[in-house]
């Protein structure tokens, strides 16, 4: 239950590699785990008609949010055999080659942890209230269209 | 009431709030928001009243929250 | 090419989380990458007839090994549009709860590298000459079988 | 010439590497290991010449390394 229950997954500024490793550390002491699967989104920076994208700013509907991913954990425990799962997702402003999305799941054996990684990640960008505004070089921006 | 606007939108109504006037349903507020704001009118987005997007024309109750919100861009 | 060449994927001991984030951080000037996936093999200290796993012993037939690695490596560039692709696999003694082997793949969109770490993952363990040997808690052991 | 033996294999033979008497194909090797250790003949395993897995009998040449490979258990 507590790896089910509702939590916030946002985080203030971008994720950074130590916070990663300690999460996989902890993991250590859950010995019927035998597989990880990890997906990083990382700021990409894009060139678009000569600008060049500087970061990505975060907004989210928060309470609508965070109900709609303990609707998707509470599916991916119910179709996958998963051990845990681990969902953050930044907000505010991620400079590109920070990373932005943090989901990582375990199971016994690697299939689950691989196949619900996988879907939560799509789950993530379709479900999600959040939205992105990419900052560019001349301090012009645009919204973030994500692709399918 | 209020209505909560996200992403692209508050580049439109300039504010992530706006306080309308009560309404029996989300349509009609969606009439006098684009009438107040046309570009609106003309934008992609779902209703989501108290955190459920809707489908369809939905009535409005006391202490409902609806909001606009533009295609999803996170991740 | 610096990413394609051949070389040893084979660490002796157990993969540490500084590790892999130290490998994460090293591609945040990588700036053309927006998605990465990462699939971590943890030790399970599996019970069979009452006996618990401490520990998996690894070898390998190292020369056969990173020829097959360098033709995954390079089905996987050909097939999917990757930036990166790093492998890790532990040889020695590596004790429940840590970690033997270490996939990461990065792309400009996230599925390129989602397919190609689970389809490396696989290979993996179908092609690679390395065996490993389950080690008891009374000191018996065992030889590990992979499951497809 | 040396045969390389790995994984459950090394069980049977108590070593990673034999010296074996020179053959002209991998069949004659395999019968020469097999009178020397039947509990390889129940075996289950691949021959490698050279680091490739062979489906047939295959001539040896000087200096091919041959290599008996039980099912791999790596990740």
């Amino acid at each position: 239950m507590s790896e089910k229950k509702s939590k916030n997954i946002f985080v203030e500024g971008a994720i950074a590699p130590d916070f990663i490793s300690n999460s996989i550390a902890k993991h250590a002491t859950k010995k019927d785990i035998g597989g990880h699967s990890i997906f990083l989104g990382q700021v990409r920076a894009d060139t678009i008609d000569g600008k060049t994208v500087q970061a990505i700013e975060y907004t989210c509907f928060e309470e609508m949010a965070l109900q709609k991913m303990f609707i998707i954990r509470e599916d991916l425990f119910a179709k996958y055999d998963l051990t845990c799962m681990h969902v953050y997702h930044s907000l505010g402003t991620i400079k590109a080659g920070e990373i932005c999305l943090f989901v990582f799941t375990s199971s016994a054996h690697r299939k689950p942890a691989i196949d619900a990684c996988n879907e939560c990640v799509e789950r993530i960008k379709a479900d999600l209230p959040v939205w992105g505004k990419e900052i560019f070089d001349n301090e012009q921006c645009q919204w973030k269209v994500n692709t399918p | 009431m209020e209505v909560l606007f996200f992403g692209q939108l508050t580049d439109i109504t300039q504010s992530p709030k706006l306080t309308v006037a009560a309404a029996a349903d989300t349509d009609s507020i969606l009439q006098q928001l684009h009438a107040q704001f046309p570009a609106l009118a003309s934008a992609t987005y779902v209703v989501a009243v108290n955190g459920q997007v809707i489908q369809h024309n939905t009535p409005l109750e006391a202490n409902t929250t609806m909001a606009l919100l533009p295609p999803f861009s996170g991740g």
